[in-house]
């Protein structure tokens, strides 16, 4: 299935891309970020990210389906 | 209660006048500006990015969160995205109450919120050259030992 | 640290120009506004008075104690006197410092402080033509039994 | 001796005046406040005032000179 995959910050450089459309077959955020790790080498692991799915927070056990668009989070520094 | 982002300097006069009230008593504002150091590093400039979808929601649920808990009146929070330089305001809140202690907490409250829930990412240029996403740099530079003291 | 008076309208902004410092991180100001009612009356006009050589050198020790007690980088105060209508604004306080928690902390300080000691007086004005002022009218209307609850 | 005496706010109505220069053989703030209570009937009483001698805090049984100015200090109200 198509999943769309936006990237911020640290994430986004490391990607190289702000979005890209992934087929894949990961059943959860978890899967689809390790398939993409392996992929793009970010530098940051999922104990130090959150997930978005569909502009909100997700978990990283949730079932994802076709077209969601998910968005792994680094640590934020606002303000 | 609203919360915004802003890609050019933030109107502090606008947002005041939009908590006026002729019941409150006390107005409470903070300004989060760029220094010029941080963590022992000299900052040229910075860019903050945000994931503005779900930090507007977020940031909404934090104005919220402030309004349930405190009696105040009105809040609102902007927050710049882009290029800023040494001095520039990059978040913005005010708040107004009918007693000033209300305001001063809510106003805490909602930009301690802001800057651990608020999914904003800041990149600090330093006088080196060098540059980096704070909060992000040193946990992927020894993602098994980072200690979080930053 | 300076702490003023003003008879026109608070320039807010000029005041705030004079906290700007390239190592400061957070900016708190405090607003008092005038509120259309007070201890369930309702009220139309204030007139604020001050003893003023007394009160700017109470004015002046208040800045240094919040300076002493907590590391800002600049404070300044600055309270109306005259005649004031519904909304307007009767002080300002402003303290930028490196961390915002100081920032705070030091405004809220000052803000307190300034209520209690310095000597400047409120006269209310009701919508039924009475007027008090504020603390005064009901001890001396009561000097044997005023409970201060006010 | 002559006496400078400022009034202020609430007192100031009752006094019915702004200042005045009293000649008085009062030797502290605190008598000098008696003599002119018994002539102006102010409503508050000394327990509710503070003084000024001088334009600084001072104390109702500090001794008086020729020529201080006093002035007896509601409670206050800023903000």
């Amino acid at each position: 299935m198509h999943i769309n995959v936006q990237y911020f910050a640290l994430m986004r450089e490391q990607a190289g891309r702000s979005q890209e459309s992934v087929d894949t077959q990961a059943a959860t955020p978890a899967d689809l970020f390790d398939e993409l790790c392996a992929r793009h080498g970010f530098s940051l692991g999922r104990d130090q990210l959150k997930v978005a799915v569909n502009s909100e927070f997700g978990t990283w056990t949730q079932t994802l389906a076709a077209g969601d668009t998910v968005v792994f989070i680094p640590p934020v520094a606002g303000g | 209660m609203r919360f915004s982002f802003a890609s050019t300097p933030i109107d502090t006069a606008a947002a005041r006048r939009a908590l006026l009230d002729a019941g409150a008593g006390g107005y409470v504002s903070f300004e989060g500006w760029v220094r010029n150091f941080n963590e022992g590093r000299s900052v040229l400039r910075l860019e903050y990015e945000a994931f503005e979808s779900l930090a507007l929601k977020e940031g909404e649920r934090i104005l919220a969160a402030a309004a349930a808990r405190f009696p105040i009146k009105h809040a609102l929070c902007i927050h710049r995205v882009g290029a800023l330089d040494i001095c520039d305001m990059a978040v913005w809140v005010g708040v107004s109450s009918e007693h000033r202690g209300e305001a001063f907490d809510a106003c805490r409250f909602i930009i301690d919120e802001v800057k651990h829930r608020v999914p904003i990412w800041k990149k600090e240029h330093y006088d080196n050259g060098d540059s980096g996403w704070v909060n992000c740099e040193r946990c992927s530079a020894a993602p098994l030992h980072h200690d979080h003291s930053h």
